[in-house]
C-alpha cells in the first residue's frame, strides 16, 4: 500500500448517478489483490465559509456578437491572492458557479463638478478608482490618478485607466515603474500645485495614514476607501467598525465600514494610532 | 403525493410561529437590516440583537476572524441600548406579521430588572430572550449562565418583572447543561434557547497575535453543530418545557437534527452571514421533507428520535 | 444590491497574485456606485474532510502512443453518488488532484484451481468481482457471475465482465434487464446444479445475508465482501469492526473490516440480526 | 538565509523530544498500523491507543461519522489488555529511537492503579498519558475529569504507583478547565495534555436514528481547533507544569498557534486519517516557519504570544 497524492485521469457517469474514475497510480497494479481497496479523497484543502469583500472595478455588458446569446450585463473584480479565500478564488474557471452580494456599502461622494480632482491609488487599492474616475470624468472635472505600489507588479490596469480619461502618475518604491519612491511625494507636489483639489484615497493603512496627514496639514477635503474584516456586509454583525473621530474610551463611536463606509470623509475618522492599528495591517507595503 | 401543502405551524412558550425557523440574536442586526433580502413575514419570528440598559459601544477590533468551518467574534454586545431600540427600532416592526422576540442582557441583577420592565410596555416585542450566556463581556453573561444559583436568580427577578413570554438562552460552556436547564425551568423560564457560542481562539502565527483583539470570542457555525445538537437533546430529557435549538444550522438537515432530538425550533445565526436568503431555503427545506417523507405536520418530525 | 447566485465568466492572472475575474450579474452596473463593493462566496459546499472507501474496479497502463508521454499506470473505480462525498468526487475532471491511500485490506482468497466458482454481485457491489473474475479464470477455473440489481441502470460493466472470460447471469428486481427477481433465485439455481461450487459476494447487506443463508443451508463455501463507515483504512482508528462468529455481548468479538476484511470468510462473522443492523444498511435495493 | 537548521528539539516533563509533533492517542494505533506510511523514528515520540487492565471490545457499530470539518467517534477505548499489549505490541518497540508514550484509563482507582504498576516494569514505555477525559465511556473518564477531587485522586494513586514521567490529559467539556488543571498540577502530574474530544451527536433525518450507535461521540478535528487553543492558552497560564496541545491540527500553522500560546508539544489526531503522512508535513513546515522568521530553535516560539 502507498499514499499517492496523484491526479484524476478520468471521471464520467456511466449510468444514473455511478460514475467510473481513472486515477493516475504508478506502481498499484503490482500491489493489487482482488477485493482490496483503497481510501480517496479530492486534494480539496478545506473551503473558507464566509464571503470575502471586494470591491466594485467595473461592469459592463458582452454584446450578443460575442457568443450569440442575449447580450449579458457582468461586473468584475482586481483581486489579490493573499490566504485561502482568495486562492480557491484564483482556481475558479469559467462557468463555476459563485455567490454574489451586493453593490454594497456608501461609495464616494463625487463633490462639485469642474473642481480639480486628486485620486491616490496603492496596489489593490485602485480597484475602486476605476469607477470613481469615469464618473469625475463623465461629470466634467479634471482627474490626476497618483497610482503607487512597491513594485511595477502593484501598478494595475494603467491603460484602461488613461482610455477612461484620467491623467496617470506612476511611483514604485523600487522605482521599477514611474517615478521612485512613495506615491504620497508626488501628492505632496500635486497639492502644491492645485491647492483647491479634493483628494479620494484607497490603498494600505500606512499609505491613507500618511494622505491623512498631508490633507489634514493642507486642508483638503479628503475621502479615503477603507478595508475590514467583514462577516455580513450589510451592518448586522457588527464585526467591522472602525473608529470615528471623537472616539475615546468613554465616549466610544464605532462606525460599520459596510454600511457608513467603506468610503468615509476622512474627517469623519479617528486617525490616532488605535485606528491604524485596528484597521488591517498589509506589511506596509501594497498589496 | 398528497397535494396540500404540509403545515409548518409551531407553538412556542405560547408564540404561535408559522414556521419553526427564526434568526439567531446578533446575527440579523434588529431585522430591517436583511429586509432588501428577504420577506421578514415568512420567519417563524424575528430575534434582536441583544440589547442592554445603555447603549455599548463594543470591543476593539479585529472582532471577528474565520476558523475552519467556523467563526469567532468578539463584538462585545454592542447595541444601541433598551431607549433607543424603543424610540428608532420597534417602529419598523408595527407593519410586520410576525413575531418579534427581543434579546437582552444585563450586567447586574438591576440592569436585568429595568430592561424587563421597559420591555412589558412595547406591544410590538411579543416575547423576550434573555441572554445570560454571553462570552464575551466580562460583567455579562458568564457570571449568570455557568452556576445553577445566578441563572436561578436572574431568571427569577426577570420572571417577576416581565409580562411576556420569557425564553432563557443558555452557553454551552459548562460542564453540565442539564443542571442549568433545571435550574431556569424551576425559575420560571417559558422556553429555553440552546446553545450560545462556544469560547474560542485563534492565533495569528506571523504577528504572534490573537486574531480577536478581546483574545477570545464565541465559535459559532457548522464546526459546533454536533456539540448543539448533543446539547439540544440532553435540555429536552432534562426539561419539560420547549427548547429552541441553536448551533450551526446552514440547511433544511441541519435544522432537522434539532427538530429530531425534540426543539420545537431553531435559529439560524452565522449562515445568514453566508447566505441572507439561507432562512428561506430551510423554510422551503423542511417543507420538501415533510412532503417526501409523506407527513402532514412539522410536529410529527419534532421529538421522532429513535433510539 | 441583490443576492446574485451567478457565474464567472472570466478569471484571469494579470500580474503576480494579482487576478481579474469576471462575473455575470444582470441589473449590477444599474446600481453600483464609485466606491461600493461586494461580498463574494465560490458556491462550493463546505466539502468532506476524511477519505472514503472504494474498491479496486481494475487497473490499466495507458500506453506512450495515446498522448506520447510514457506508459502511465492506473486504477480505476466505480462509485455510486450517494452523499456529500461521493457528489464532490463526481465533479472531479481530468487533472483534478486526488489523494489515493491503497491498495487495502484483505482480498479474496481464489482457493483451489479448476473448482467451480460463483460470483454474485450486486449493483455497485460487482465492483471487487472484476479483478477476482480475472484471477480465477487465469488460475483455470470455470467462472459465472451473477449479477443482480434493482433495475438494469444497477448492472455495470456487463460487456468487459464477459471480455474477462466468466459467464454472465443477470437479473432485476423490476425485471427490466434479464431475468425478473432477485440474484438469489439464480444462485439457488446455479448451486443445486453445482453443489461443490465456491461462492464469491458483494452486495447490500439483505443481499449478503440472503446469500450466506443459502450457501450455509448448503454448506458451501462463501467469501463476502464487506462495507463498513471507516476513518483510517489502516487498523488505526477501529471504526470499522464488524461482529465475528461467536460475538456475544459478554465474548464481543469484533474484527476490524479495513485490515481483517473487506473480504471475510462468512464463517467467520456473526450473521445475527445484529450485524445485519450494524452494517450500513443501503435501504434494501442495490446502490 | 542561515545554513544551519533550526532545532525543533524540545523537553517536554523530563523526555527530550526531537521535535514537538508526536500523534494523539486513538489515531494511530500502537504505532506499527503507520509504520508503512512514515518512519516513526521522525516523531518526537508516540503515543499508544489507550490501554486498560483488561482487553475491551468497545461499543457497538456504527462508532464514527463525519461531521462539517470534524469527526464523531465512539469506539468505546476497544483494546487489547495491559498484558497482551506488553506481550504483543512492546517488543515492535524495542528498535524505534522515539520515545513511546503508553496512553491508560480505568474504571475504577484500582484499574488505574494496577496498569501503572504494570508499565513500571516496561523500559520501552517512556512515560505514560492518563486519560481521565474519555467521553465514551459511562464508568470511565468522564467521572474523574470533570470533577478536581476525582481527578485529584487518580492522579494522586497514579503518581504513587508510577516511576515514569507523568502525562494527564484533560477533556475539554467543563465550565472550568483551570481548576480541573491546577488539581492534577497539586496532584504530582509532570505535565498536562490538552484536549481530548468534546461531546457531540450526529442524527440521520432519515432513519430519525443517532449516526453513532452509542447515541453521543466525541467531536475531534479542525472544527474544535479554536476551542483547543483557548483552553491549552488557558491551562497554559494556569500551571507551571508543561501542556502538550492537540485539537483540529492538521498544518504547521494550525500547530504553530498552539506552541506560540505556550504548549511545548502538539499532538495530531484526526488529521492521520486525512492524511498518514500529516506529521510529516507538520515536522517539515515548522522548520521552514523558522527559516522563514529567521529563528534558530522552536523554543523561540513556543509561549510567544503577544498580548
Ligand atoms: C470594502 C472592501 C473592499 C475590498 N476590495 C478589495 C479588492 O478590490 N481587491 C482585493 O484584492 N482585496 C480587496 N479587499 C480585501 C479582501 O477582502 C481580502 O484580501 C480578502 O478578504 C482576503 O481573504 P483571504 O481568505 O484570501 O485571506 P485570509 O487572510 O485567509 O482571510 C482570513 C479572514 O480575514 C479577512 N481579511 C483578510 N484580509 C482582509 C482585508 N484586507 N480586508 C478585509 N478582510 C480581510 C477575510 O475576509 C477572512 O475573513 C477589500 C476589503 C474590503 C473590506
Ligand atoms: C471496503 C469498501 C469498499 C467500497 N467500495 C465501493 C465501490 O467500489 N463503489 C462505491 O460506490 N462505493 C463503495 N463503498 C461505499 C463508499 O465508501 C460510500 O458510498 C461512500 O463512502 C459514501 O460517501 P459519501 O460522502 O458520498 O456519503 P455520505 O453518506 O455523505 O457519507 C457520510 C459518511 O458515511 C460513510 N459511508 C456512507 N455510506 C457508506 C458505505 N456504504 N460504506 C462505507 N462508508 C459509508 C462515508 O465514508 C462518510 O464517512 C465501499 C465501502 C467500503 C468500506
Ligand atoms: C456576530 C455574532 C453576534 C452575536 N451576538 C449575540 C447577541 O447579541 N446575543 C446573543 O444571545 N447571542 C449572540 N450571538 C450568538 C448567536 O445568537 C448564536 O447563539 C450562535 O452564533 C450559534 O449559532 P450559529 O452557529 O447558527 O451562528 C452572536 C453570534 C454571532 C456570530
Ligand atoms: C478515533 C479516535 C479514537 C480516540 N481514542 C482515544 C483514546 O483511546 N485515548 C485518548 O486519550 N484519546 C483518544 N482520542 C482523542 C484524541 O487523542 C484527541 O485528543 C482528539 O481526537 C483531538 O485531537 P484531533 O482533533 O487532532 O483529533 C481518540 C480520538 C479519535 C478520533
Ligand atoms: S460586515 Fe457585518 S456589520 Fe459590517
Ligand atoms: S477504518 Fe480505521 S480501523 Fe478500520
Amino acid at each position: 500500500m502507498k499514499n499517492y497524492a496523484t491526479i484524476v485521469l478520468a471521471n464520467q457517469e456511466i449510468s444514473p448517478s455511478i460514475f467510473r474514475m481513472r486515477i493516475l497510480a504508478p506502481g498499484f497494479a503490482a500491489a493489487a489483490q482482488p477485493g482490496q481497496f483503497v481510501m480517496l479523497r479530492p486534494a480539496l484543502a478545506l473551503p473558507t465559509m464566509l464571503r470575502r469583500p471586494f470591491g466594485v472595478f467595473r461592469t459592463g455588458c458582452l454584446p450578443p456578437e460575442c457568443d450569440g446569446l442575449p447580450p449579458r450585463e457582468y461586473m468584475e473584480i482586481l483581486y489579490k491572492v493573499v490566504g485561502q479565500g482568495t486562492k480557491i478564488l484564483s482556481e475558479l474557471h469559467q462557468g463555476d458557479r459563485i455567490e454574489l452580494l451586493g453593490p454594497l456599502g456608501r461609495g464616494f461622494d463625487l463633490g462639485p463638478p469642474g473642481q480639480e480632482k486628486i485620486l491616490v491609488g496603492g496596489g489593490i487599492g485602485l480597484v475602486p478608482l476605476f469607477m470613481l474616475g469615469e464618473a469625475l470624468v463623465a461629470q466634467g472635472s479634471r482627474v490626476r490618478l497618483l497610482m503607487g505600489g512597491r513594485t511595477r507588479d502593484d501598478i494595475l490596469a494603467v491603460t484602461e485607466f488613461e482610455r477612461s480619461g484620467v491623467e496617470t502618475y506612476v511611483s514604485t518604491d523600487d522605482g521599477s515603474l514611474g517615478e521612485a519612491g512613495f506615491v504620497t511625494k508626488v501628492l505632496e507636489r500635486k497639492l502644491s500645485k492645485y491647492p483647491q483639489a479634493e483628494v479620494f484615497a484607497c490603498g494600505p493603512t500606512p499609505m491613507l495614514t500618511a494622505v491623512a496627514a498631508i490633507c489634514a496639514a493642507r486642508q483638503v477635503n479628503l475621502q479615503v476607501s477603507l478595508e475590514a474584516h467583514m462577516a455580513c456586509g450589510v451592518g448586522a454583525c457588527l464585526g467591522c467598525v472602525v473608529k470615528g473621530a471623537g472616539h475615546s474610551e468613554s465616549t466610544p463611536r464605532y462606525l460599520c465600514t459596510c454600511k457608513a463606509g467603506p468610503v468615509f470623509q476622512a474627517s469623519d475618522l479617528d486617525w490616532g494610532k488605535a485606528t491604524a492599528e485596528a484597521a488591517i495591517n498589509c506589511g506596509g507595503g501594497c498589496k | 403525493m398528497n397535494s396540500i401543502r404540509p403545515s409548518l405551524a409551531v407553538e412556542v412558550a405560547g408564540l404561535k410561529l408559522k414556521n419553526p425557523v427564526m434568526p439567531a440574536s446578533g446575527t440579523f442586526g434588529y431585522g430591517e437590516e436583511y429586509a432588501p433580502y428577504l420577506d421578514l413575514n415568512r420567519l417563524g419570528a424575528i430575534v434582536t440583537k441583544g440589547l442592554s440598559r445603555n447603549p455599548k459601544a463594543g470591543n476593539p477590533t479585529p472582532r471577528i476572524a474565520e476558523t475552519t468551518s467556523g467563526m469567532l467574534n468578539a463584538i462585545g454586545l454592542q447595541n444601541v441600548g433598551i431607549d433607543a431600540f424603543i424610540a428608532g427600532k420597534v417602529p419598523y416592526y408595527r407593519g410586520l406579521q410576525t413575531p418579534v422576540i427581543a434579546n437582552f442582557f444585563g450586567n447586574t441583577l438591576e440592569e436585568y430588572g429595568e430592561v424587563a420592565r421597559k420591555l412589558n410596555d412595547v406591544p410590538e416585542v411579543t416575547a423576550v430572550e434573555l441572554n445570560i450566556s454571553c462570552p464575551n463581556v466580562k460583567q455579562g453573561g458568564i457570571v449568570f449562565g455557568t452556576e445553577a444559583s445566578a441563572a436561578s436568580q436572574v431568571v427569577t427577578l426577570v420572571r417577576q418583572a416581565l409580562n411576556k413570554p420569557l425564553i432563557v438562552k443558555l452557553t454551552p460552556n459548562v460542564t453540565d447543561i442539564t443542571v442549568i436547564a433545571r435550574a431556569v425551568e424551576e425559575a420560571g423560564a417559558d422556553a429555553i434557547s440552546c446553545i450560545n457560542t462556544i469560547t474560542g481562539m485563534a492565533i495569528d502565527v506571523r504577528t504572534r497575535k490573537p486574531k480577536i483583539a478581546n483574545r477570545t470570542g464565541g465559535l459559532s457555525g457548522p464546526a459546533i453543530r454536533p456539540v448543539a445538537v448533543r446539547m439540544t437533546h440532553q435540555v429536552v430529557q432534562a426539561v419539560k418545557i420547549p427548547v429552541i435549538g441553536i448551533g450551526g444550522i446552514t440547511c433544511a438537515e441541519d435544522a432537522l437534527e434539532f427538530l429530531i432530538v425534540g426543539a420545537k425550533a431553531v435559529q439560524v445565526g452565522t449562515a445568514n452571514f453566508i447566505d441572507p436568503q439561507a432562512m428561506l431555503a430551510i423554510i422551503a427545506g423542511l417543507e420538501q421533507f415533510l412532503v417526501a417523507e409523506g407527513l402532514s405536520d412539522i410536529n410529527q418530525v419534532i421529538g421522532s428520535l429513535k433510539i
